[in-house]
C-alpha cells in the first residue's frame, strides 16, 4: 500500500508515545524536557500531515511553526526552572521534588 | 512500493530508532545525541510532506537552538566530567503498560477513523517560503505578533528565574 | 391706587430684609430704615383714603388680582382688595405704627438688640397690612399667621427672662388653636365654594351654595380664629402674659391693632355669619367685656390693667359686630385703636420713668410727667366713655345696637345690660390706674426721685394720639362709607336671600337715645366710685377686698382660667404625649423586639438541633470521606510523573470501558 | 442627552471606582471627588429641570433596552412630573450631605464610597420604570444604608435598663424591617408579572415587569382579575411601602435609625429614603391597582393611618428629650400629612402630598443638619441640657427657627403650602368623606407648634447655660450646607409654581386614571 495519511498518524503516535514513555520514567529533569520536545514533535508532524492531505493550505504548516516557537519558549521557561531547582535541591533528580506530596 | 514510500519507511525508522535511543539511554549525553536524530529525521519526514520551508526551521530551531539549549542545561546541572550521567528511570513497568495502551488506542483511532483526503493535492511540490511569509504578515499577523511577545516574555522570565540568589 | 397698595405692603418687607441682614452695620443701626419705611407708608396710604373719601361712595372699592398657584382644576389667586373698610384701617395701622416706630427709637435706644427689635417692627407691619389689604381667605390665613409669628418674635423679644420666653409661646400656641378652627372654617368654605375670594365666597353663599347649618359653623369656625388673635373668651389667656413684651410692641400690637385683627377680619367676613353665628359672637363678646373687666379692677401691674382694659374692649367690638352693629364695632376698633396705643405710650414713658411696672411703686407722677400725665387721662376718658372724647361715640354706638338687639329679642337682653356694667367698670378701673399712678404722694421715694419726663421722641407720639383720642370721626359719615354689608347684594339676580339680622329704624331711635344717657350715667358713676374710692379715700378700698373676699380672689386669680388650662389641656396633651411615647417605646417597639427575641430564641433552638442531628449527620458525612481521603492521600506523592502515569491509566481505562 | 438619566443614576458610581483608586490616606482628595460627582450629578438635575416638559403625562427622557430578554426584564428608565421632583431633590440633598459629611474622620474612603453607592440607589429608584430594576435598585440602597449607620452610626452601648443600643442595632433593625416590606413587595411583584400579558392576541401569556405595561389594566389576565386577589396584591406593596414611610405602626425603625445615624445618613434617610414610600405608592400601587386603592377600607385606611402618624408622631415628639429623636417623630408626623392628601384621590391633595414630600424633604434635611451642628460643639442633643444658646449663637439660633416655623407650617415657608393643601385636598375629597378625620388631623397643627416652640424655648430662650459660654457659633461650611435649603423653603413657601408646575400635569392624570378606575372590579362595593 502507497504511504497515506495513516502511516504519517502512526508514525506520530508512536513518536508521541516515545516521548510520552520519556516523560514519565525519566528522572532527570532535562530528560523529560526532551520527551516534551518529542511529543511537540509528533504533533507537529500531524499539524504538516494534515495540511497535505486534508486541507491542502498552508495553515497547518504554520501552526506548527507556532508550535516550534512556543515549544522554544517552553523550553527556555523549563530550563530556567530546572536551573532555579538546582540551585535549591542541589539536583535535579525528580524524584526529590515532592513538596507536592499529600 | 515506490521510492517516495521506501524513503518514508526508512525516514520513520531513522526517527522512531533515535527516539527509543533516546528513551531507553541511560547516560544522558546519549539521549541527546538520540534526540538530535529523531529531530533530523522529522525534518526529513517534513520534505516528504512537501513541508520544505517548515524542515529548515526543524533544523535551524530544534537542532540549532533547543538542542543546544537543553544540552546547556545538561552542562550547566551536571559537570561533563563526572561520571554519573546516567540517570536512572522510575515506575517502568507500569508506566510502559500505560504508554503501550495510549499507543493502541491512538493506533485504533487512527484506523477506525475513515478520514477525508483530499486525492489529487499529492502530487503538488510548491515552494513553500514566500506563501509562508506572506501568511504571516497578512492572516496570521496578530498570532505572529502574540507569539513574539510571547518569546519575548518567556525568554525575559527565564531569565529571571535562572538569576541566582533569588 | 394699586401700586400705592403694593408699596405700602412691602416696604416694611423691604425694611426688615435690610435690617435683619445688615441693620447692625448701618448708621443708628438701622432704626429710621425701619421708621421711614413706616412713614413712607402712611403717605402712601393718605391718597388712598383721600380717593375713599372723595368718592364717598359706600360701594369704593379697587380690587386687583394675579395667579400664584395653578393646580389646573383649581386657581388659587393673590389679590389686593381695596374699600373703605381698608383705606380707613390702613391709615389707622400706617400712622400708630409710624407713631410707635418714633416712640421706640426713645424707648429702646440701649437695646442691645436694637436693630433686630426695628425687624421685627417691620415684619408685623408687613403682615399686619397684608392682612388689611388682601382679597380671600387664603391670603387672609396667611398674614393672620405671620402677625401670630411677628407677636411671638415681639413678645420674646427680652427671651433671657423665662416669663418672655414662656409668654411668646403661650401666645403662640393659643393663637394657634385659635387658627386651627379658623383653617377648619376655611375648609369648609373652599370645600363647598370651590375659591378663596371674598367677593366670590360671598356670591357664593348669597346664591345659597353654602347654607344653613354648615355655614353657621364655617362661620364660627372662622370666628373662633378671631377668638384666639383677639383675645377673646376662652382664648384670652394670652394677652396679658403677653405683656412681657417691650411697651411700645404692647401698644402697637396687643393693643391697636394685632389684636383688632380679629375684629376686623370679622367686619371683612361679616356677611357670612348667619343670625346663630352672630349671637355667638355677642355672647362671647359679651362674656369676655365683662369678664376681662372685672379683672382689670384688682390688678395692680400697670400693664396688667391696661391688657385687661384691652381685652374688654375687644369683647365690646364683637358685642357690637354681633348684635349687628357692624359700623358701631369698627368704630369702636378705629377710637379705641388711638386711646389705647394712647394709654400704653403713656404707660410705658411712665415705665421708663420708674422702671417699674408695679402701680403699688408710682404715685404723684403728675408733676414730674405732665405730658404724659395728661396725655395718658385723654386716652382714659376716651375709654371710660367720657363725651366728647372719641371712646364716648363709639362705646354708645355699640350699646344702642346691643340695645337695639335686646329690644327686637328680649330674651337677649342680658347683653346690653351685661355691656353695660363693663362700661361702667371700664371708667372705674382705668381711673383707679390715674390716681394710683399719677395722683397722690408718691410711694417710692427712690424711684420718685429718679423719674423724668420722657424725651421728646417719645411724647411727640403721646401728643399726635392724644389728638386723635380727643377729635373724633363724624358718625353720620362714617355710617355712610362703612355701611353694613348686605347677603342680598352679592346674590345673583333672582335667588332669595334670607336675611340674617337686620335694620329695625323704628327701635333704633330710641335704643340710641336711651344707650347714651345710660352709657353717659354709667360712665359717669364709675368714675365717681373710682374718685371717692381712690382719690377721696371715702371708701376703703381694703376693706371692700376683705369683705368680698372671695371674689376677689377670683378676679385676682384671673378666674384661674390659666390653671384650668394647666391642669386639664396642657397637662393633658403632656399626659398624651408621655403614654405615646411610652407606648411606642414599650408596646410597639417592645413588639418588634420581642419578635425579634423570639426569632433568635428559635435559632438557639434550632441551633440546638442542628448541632446534635443535622451536624451529627454531616459530621459523620464528612468522617467517611475523610477516611477514604487518607486512605487516597497515598496516592499523592507529590511527583508529577506519577500524576501523569495515573492520568494516562485513567485514559486507558475509559477508553477500554467505553470500547465495551 | 438621552441617556440623562442613565447619567445621573451612575454617575456616582463613576465616583466610586475613582475614589477607590484613591489611596486612604488622602482625605481631602476623596472628599473633594465625592463633592465633585455629586455636584455634576446637581448640573445634570438642574438640566433636567431646565428641558423637563410640564405639559405632557408621558414619560419623558426614556431609556428602553433588553436587559435580560428571557424574563422580559428591561432597562427601562423614564421620569414623569412625579419622579422629577424626587430626582431634584435626590441630587440636591446628596450634594449638601457631601459637605455635611467633610467632618467624617473614620473610614472615609469607606463612607464616601457607600454614600455615593447609596446616592445611585437613590437616583434609580427614581428614574426606573421596570419594576424588576426598580426593585434592584431598592435593595441596592440597603445595603449601604445598613453600613453607614452600623460603621459610622454612634457605637453600640448597652443602656441602663440593660437594653443594647446603637448603630448596630439600629442598623440591623431598619435592615429587617426594610427586608421584610421587600419580601411583600416581591411577592406582589411576581404576581403582577406572571398576570400580565403584554400582548394578548396571541396564545400563551408574555410576561413583562415594564411599568406601563402593568399599569394598562387592560392587560391585566389570570388570578388579576380576581378582586380579592387585587385586595391582596395591593395591601401587600402597601405593607412594603409603608414600612418606607414609615406608617405607624411599622414606624419604630425611624427614631432609632434616625438618631444612631451621622448627620448626614439622617438627612438623606428623612430627606430622600421615607419619601421612597409614598413614591412607591404614587407609582406602583395606585396607577397598577387603582380599583383596590378605591377600596372603602383602604382609603379610609390609608386616611386613617395618615391621622394616626399626624397626631401619634406629635405627641411621641412631645415626650422626647433627645432633640434628633424629636426631629424623626415629627418627620413621621410629617409623612402623615402626605398620605392623608394622597387618600382623599383629589388634584389638590394629591399636588400637596407631593409637594410636601419635597418640602419635608428640604425641611428636614435642614432640621437634621442643624441638629448635627450642634452636636458637634456640645456633643449631646439632650433638650434640656441646653438653654440660652440665642445669645451665644445668633446665627444658628435663626437658622434653627427658620427650620422650626418651617416644621410647623408657618405661611411663606415652604411647607405651609402642602400642608395646606394636602388638608383641603382631603377635605374636599368627592370619593370618600374624610372631612372629620381632615378636622381631626388639624389638632397635629397646633400639637406641631406645641412642641417646637417648646424645644426652641428650652434651648434657645431663657438664660444662657454657663456650660455654653463659648460655644461657637455655626461656621461658614455648616452654612454652606444650610443656607440653600434655607432659600428653597423661603422661596417654594412664597411662589410654589416652579415645583407645582412640574408634577401637576402628571399627577392631575394619575387621579384622572384612579378616578377612571373600573367599577365592576368593585365587586365588594
Amino acid at each position: 500500500m502507497t504511504v497515506g495519511l495513516e502511516h504519517y498518524l502512526v508514525l506520530s503516535a508512536a513518536l508521541f508515545s516515545l516521548g510520552l514513555l520519556a516523560v514519565i520514567t525519566k528522572k532527570n529533569a532535562v530528560t523529560v524536557l526532551m520527551g516534551i520536545e518529542l511529543i511537540l514533535n509528533a504533533a507537529n508532524i500531524n499539524f504538516v500531515a494534515f495540511a497535505r492531505f486534508i486541507d491542502t493550505d498552508l495553515d497547518g504548516q504554520i501552526f506548527a511553526i507556532f508550535v516550534i516557537v512556543t515549544a522554544a519558549a517552553s523550553a527556555a521557561v523549563a530550563l530556567a526552572i530546572v536551573l532555579n531547582l538546582y540551585e535549591r535541591l542541589h539536583s535535579i533528580n525528580l524524584e526529590e521534588a515532592d513538596s507536592l506530596a499529600g | 512500493m515506490s521510492l517516495f514510500d521506501v524513503i518514508f519507511y526508512l525516514f520513520a525508522a531513522f526517527t522512531l530508532a533515535s527516539a527509543a535511543l533516546m528513551v531507553v539511554s541511560k547516560n544522558i549525553v546519549h539521549s541527546a545525541v538520540g534526540l538530535l536524530f529523531s529531530f533530523f529525521g522529522v525534518a526529513g519526514i517534513y520534505v516528504l510532506l512537501a513541508a520544505d520551508f517548515l524542515a529548515v526551521v526543524q533544523v535551524l530551531v530544534y537542532v540549532g537552538g533547543i538542542l543546544i539549549l537543553l544540552l546547556f542545561g545538561v552542562m550547566l546541572t551536571q559537570r561533563i566530567t563526572s561520571v554519573d550521567m546516567r540517570t536512572g528511570t522510575l515506575q517502568l513497568v507500569p508506566a510502559i503498560l500505560a504508554v503501550a495502551g495510549i499507543f493502541v488506542i491512538l493506533f485504533r483511532v487512527i484506523r477506525t477513523t475513515s478520514w477525508n483526503i483530499v486525492p489529487e493535492a499529492e502530487a503538488q511540490f510548491i515552494p513553500t517560503a514566500e506563501k509562508i511569509g506572506y501568511l504571516l504578515m497578512t492572516d496570521f499577523l496578530i498570532p505572529f505578533e502574540i507569539v513574539s511577545v510571547l518569546l519575548l516574555a518567556a525568554l525575559i522570565g527565564a531569565a529571571f528565574i535562572a538569576r541566582k540568589g533569588t | 391706587m394699586i401700586t400705592n397698595a403694593i408699596l405700602i405692603l412691602l416696604l416694611p418687607l423691604l425694611a426688615f430684609t435690610i435690617q435683619i441682614f445688615i441693620g447692625k452695620r448701618l448708621p443708628r443701626k438701622g432704626d429710621w430704615v425701619s421708621t421711614g419705611a413706616m412713614f413712607l407708608a402712611f403717605f402712601l396710604a393718605v391718597p388712598i383714603l383721600i380717593q375713599a373719601l372723595s368718592s364717598y361712595d359706600p360701594n369704593f372699592k379697587i380690587t386687583q388680582s394675579w395667579e400664584w398657584i395653578n393646580f389646573g382644576a383649581v386657581n388659587v389667586t393673590f389679590g389686593i382688595h381695596i374699600d373703605n373698610l381698608t383705606a380707613i384701617m390702613l391709615i389707622v395701622v400706617t400712622l400708630i405704627s409710624s407713631l410707635i416706630h418714633l416712640y421706640s427709637i426713645g424707648y429702646m435706644h440701649d437695646d442691645p438688640r436694637y436693630n433686630r427689635y426695628f425687624a421685627y417692627l417691620s415684619i408685623f407691619s408687613f403682615s399686619m397690612l397684608g392682612l388689611i389689604l388682601v382679597d380671600g381667605f387664603f391670603g387672609i390665613y396667611i398674614f393672620w399667621e405671620l402677625v401670630g409669628l411677628s407677636s411671638y418674635l415681639l413678645i420674646g423679644f427680652w427671651f433671657e427672662k423665662n416669663s418672655a420666653a414662656n409668654a411668646a409661646k403661650k401666645a403662640f400656641i393659643t393663637n394657634r388653636i385659635g387658627d386651627v378652627a379658623m383653617f377648619a372654617g376655611i375648609l369648609i368654605i373652599f370645600t363647598t365654594l370651590g375659591v378663596f375670594n371674598f367677593e366670590e365666597v360671598f356670591r357664593g353663599i348669597a346664591d345659597g351654595q353654602l347654607s344653613g347649618g354648615l355655614l353657621t359653623a364655617a362661620g364660627i369656625l372662622i370666628f373662633m380664629g378671631a377668638v384666639g388673635k383677639s383675645a377673646q373668651f376662652p382664648l384670652h389667656v394670652w394677652l396679658p402674659d403677653a405683656m412681657e413684651g417691650p411697651t411700645p410692641v404692647s401698644a402697637l400690637i396687643h393693643a391697636a391693632t394685632m389684636v383688632a385683627a380679629g375684629v376686623y377680619m370679622v367686619g371683612r367676613t361679616f356677611v357670612i355669619y348667619t343670625a346663630d353665628a352672630l349671637l355667638v359672637i355677642a355672647y362671647i363678646g359679651t362674656i369676655t367685656a365683662f369678664m376681662a373687666a372685672t379683672i382689670a379692677l384688682v390688678q395692680k401691674d400697670i400693664k396688667r390693667v391696661l391688657a385687661y382694659s384691652t381685652v374688654s374692649q375687644l369683647g365690646f367690638m364683637m358685642v357690637g359686630l354681633g348684635t349687628g352693629g357692624y359700623t358701631a364695632g369698627l368704630f369702636h376698633l378705629i377710637t379705641h385703636a388711638f386711646f389705647k396705643a394712647l394709654l400704653f405710650l403713656g404707660s410705658g414713658s411712665v415705665i421708663h420713668a420708674v422702671h417699674s411696672q408695679e402701680m403699688d411703686d408710682m404715685g404723684g407722677l403728675r408733676k414730674k410727667m405732665p405730658i404724659t400725665f395728661w396725655t395718658f387721662l385723654i386716652g382714659t376718658l376716651a375709654i371710660s366713655g367720657v363725651p366728647p372724647f372719641s371712646g364716648f361715640w363709639s362705646k354708645d354706638a355699640i350699646l344702642a345696637s346691643a340695645l337695639e338687639f335686646g329690644m327686637v329679642n328680649p330674651t337677649h337682653m342680658v347683653i346690653f345690660v351685661v355691656t353695660l356694667l363693663a362700661a361702667g367698670m371700664t371708667g372705674f378701673y382705668m381711673l383707679r390706674a390715674v390716681y394710683l399712678t399719677f395722683g397722690g404722694e408718691p410711694r417710692d421715694k427712690k424711684k420718685f426721685d429718679h423719674a423724668h419726663e420722657s424725651p421728646l421722641v417719645m411724647t411727640i407720639p403721646l401728643c399726635v394720639l392724644a389728638l386723635f383720642a380727643v377729635g373724633t370721626i363724624w358718625w353720620g359719615w362714617l355710617e355712610h362709607l362703612l355701611t353694613k354689608p348686605e347677603l342680598s347684594s352679592y346674590a345673583s339676580s333672582g335667588v332669595q336671600v334670607l336675611e340674617a339680622g337686620g335694620g329695625h329704624p323704628d327701635v333704633a331711635h330710641t335704643a340710641h337715645k336711651i344707650a347714651m344717657f345710660s352709657s353717659i350715667a354709667i360712665a359717669g358713676l364709675g368714675i365717681l366710685l373710682s374718685t371717692l374710692v381712690y382719690h377721696w379715700k371715702k371708701i376703703s378700698a381694703e376693706a371692700w377686698g376683705r369683705r368680698l373676699k372671695p371674689i376677689y380672689t377670683l378676679f385676682w386669680n384671673k378666674y384661674y382660667f390659666d390653671e384650668l388650662y394647666g391642669a386639664t389641656v396642657i397637662a393633658g396633651t403632656l399626659f398624651i404625649s408621655k403614654i405615646s411615647s411610652l407606648f411606642d417605646m414599650k408596646v410597639i417597639d417592645g413588639f418588634v423586639n420581642a419578635v425579634a427575641r423570639i426569632t433568635t430564641r428559635f435559632a438557639f433552638g434550632n441551633g440546638r438541633f442542628d448541632i446534635k442531628i443535622i451536624d451529627g449527620m454531616v459530621n459523620l458525612v464528612a468522617r467517611v470521606i475523610g477516611f477514604f481521603g487518607a486512605q487516597l492521600r497515598t496516592i499523592q506523592t507529590g511527583r508529577v510523573q506519577n500524576y501523569i502515569l495515573m492520568a494516562l491509566a485513567a485514559v486507558v481505562i475509559l477508553f477500554i470501558i467505553q470500547q465495551f | 442627552m438621552n441617556k440623562v438619566l442613565t447619567l445621573i443614576t451612575f454617575l456616582p458610581m463613576v465616583g466610586i471606582l475613582l475614589i477607590l483608586l484613591v489611596p486612604k490616606n488622602n482625605k481631602t482628595l476623596i472628599r473633594v471627588l465625592a463633592a465633585t460627582f455629586t455636584g455634576l450629578q446637581v448640573l445634570i438635575a438642574v438640566w433636567i429641570y431646565i428641558n423637563f416638559d410640564s405639559g405632557t403625562t408621558s414619560m419623558q427622557f426614556r431609556e428602553q433596552y433588553k436587559w435580560i430578554p428571557s424574563f422580559n426584564i428591561e432597562y427601562f428608565m423614564g421620569i414623569d412630573g412625579l419622579s422629577v421632583t424626587m430626582v431634584l431633590l435626590t441630587a440636591f440633598l446628596s450634594f449638601i450631605c457631601i459637605f455635611a459629611s467633610w467632618g467624617i474622620n473614620k473610614g472615609v474612603k469607606g463612607y464616601f464610597a457607600m454614600f455615593l453607592l447609596l446616592d445611585t440607589g437613590m437616583m434609580g429608584v427614581f428614574c426606573s420604570l421596570d419594576f424588576f430594576l426598580f426593585y434592584i435598585f431598592w435593595e441596592v440602597m440597603l445595603l449601604p444604608m445598613y453600613f453607614l449607620i452600623g460603621i459610622w452610626g454612634s457605637p453600640s452601648r448597652v443602656e441602663p435598663d440593660g437594653k443594647v443600643r446603637g448603630g448596630p442595632y439600629a442598623a440591623i433593625k431598619f435592615f429587617l424591617y426594610t427586608l421584610f416590606g421587600s419580601v411583600l413587595m416581591l411577592i406582589a411583584m411576581l404576581v403582577l408579572y406572571f398576570n400580565v400579558d403584554i400582548d394578548p392576541n396571541t396564545p400563551g401569556i408574555q410576561h413583562t415587569f415594564n411599568m406601563l405595561h402593568l399599569m394598562d389594566q387592560s392587560l391585566h389576565t389570570g388570578v388579576l382579575n380576581d378582586f380579592n386577589v387585587r385586595l391582596w396584591v395591593y395591601a401587600a406593596l402597601f405593607v412594603g411601602f409603608a414600612i418606607k414611610v414609615p406608617l405607624f405602626p411599622f414606624h419604630t425603625w425611624l427614631p432609632d435609625a434616625h438618631v444612631e445615624a451621622p448627620t448626614a445618613v439622617s438627612v438623606i434617610l428623612a430627606g430622600v429614603l421615607l419619601k421612597m414610600g409614598t413614591y412607591g405608592m404614587l407609582r406602583i400601587s395606585f396607577p397598577m391597582l387603582p380599583d383596590a386603592m378605591k377600596w372603602e377600607y383602604f382609603a379610609y385606611g390609608l386616611a386613617i393611618l395618615g391621622v394616626i402618624n399626624i397626631i401619634y408622631g406629635a405627641f411621641c415628639a412631645m415626650a422626647q428629650t433627645d432633640l434628633k429623636k424629636l426631629v424623626a417623630y415629627s418627620s413621621i408626623s410629617h409623612m402623615g400629612i402626605v398620605l392623608l392628601g394622597m387618600s382623599g384621590l383629589t388634584s389638590l391633595g394629591m399636588n400637596g402630598a407631593v409637594m410636601q414630600m419635597f418640602n419635608h424633604g428640604t425641611g428636614t434635611a435642614m432640621l437634621f443638619l442643624l441638629v448635627g451642628v450642634i452636636y458637634d460643639r456640645a456633643h449631646h442633643r439632650n433638650i434640656d441640657g441646653f438653654g440660652g444658646l440665642a445669645v451665644r449663637m445668633p446665627i444658628y439660633t435663626a437658622a434653627m427657627s427658620l427650620a422650626f416655623f418651617a416644621g410647623l407650617g408657618l405661611p411663606g415657608l415652604s411647607s405651609f403650602m402642602s400642608e395646606v393643601f394636602s388638608f383641603l385636598g382631603a377635605f374636599g375629597s368627592e370619593m370618600f368623606n374624610l372631612k372629620a378625620i381632615t378636622i381631626i388631623s388639624t389638632i397635629g397643627i397646633v400639637l406641631t407648634a406645641g412642641y417646637f416652640l417648646w424645644t426652641f424655648q428650652r434651648m434657645f430662650l431663657g438664660e444662657l447655660n454657663p456650660k455654653y459660654k463659648d460655644l461657637p457659633d455655626i461656621n461658614g461650611r455648616e452654612l454652606f450646607t444650610i443656607i440653600p435649603l434655607g432659600i428653597i423653603i423661603i422661596f417654594l413657601g412664597i411662589y410654589p409654581a416652579p415645583l407645582l408646575n412640574l408634577m401637576k400635569t402628571s399627577l392631575n392624570e394619575l387621579v384622572e386614571v384612579i378616578k377612571a378606575a373600573d367599577p365592576i372590579l368593585l365587586g365588594l362595593q
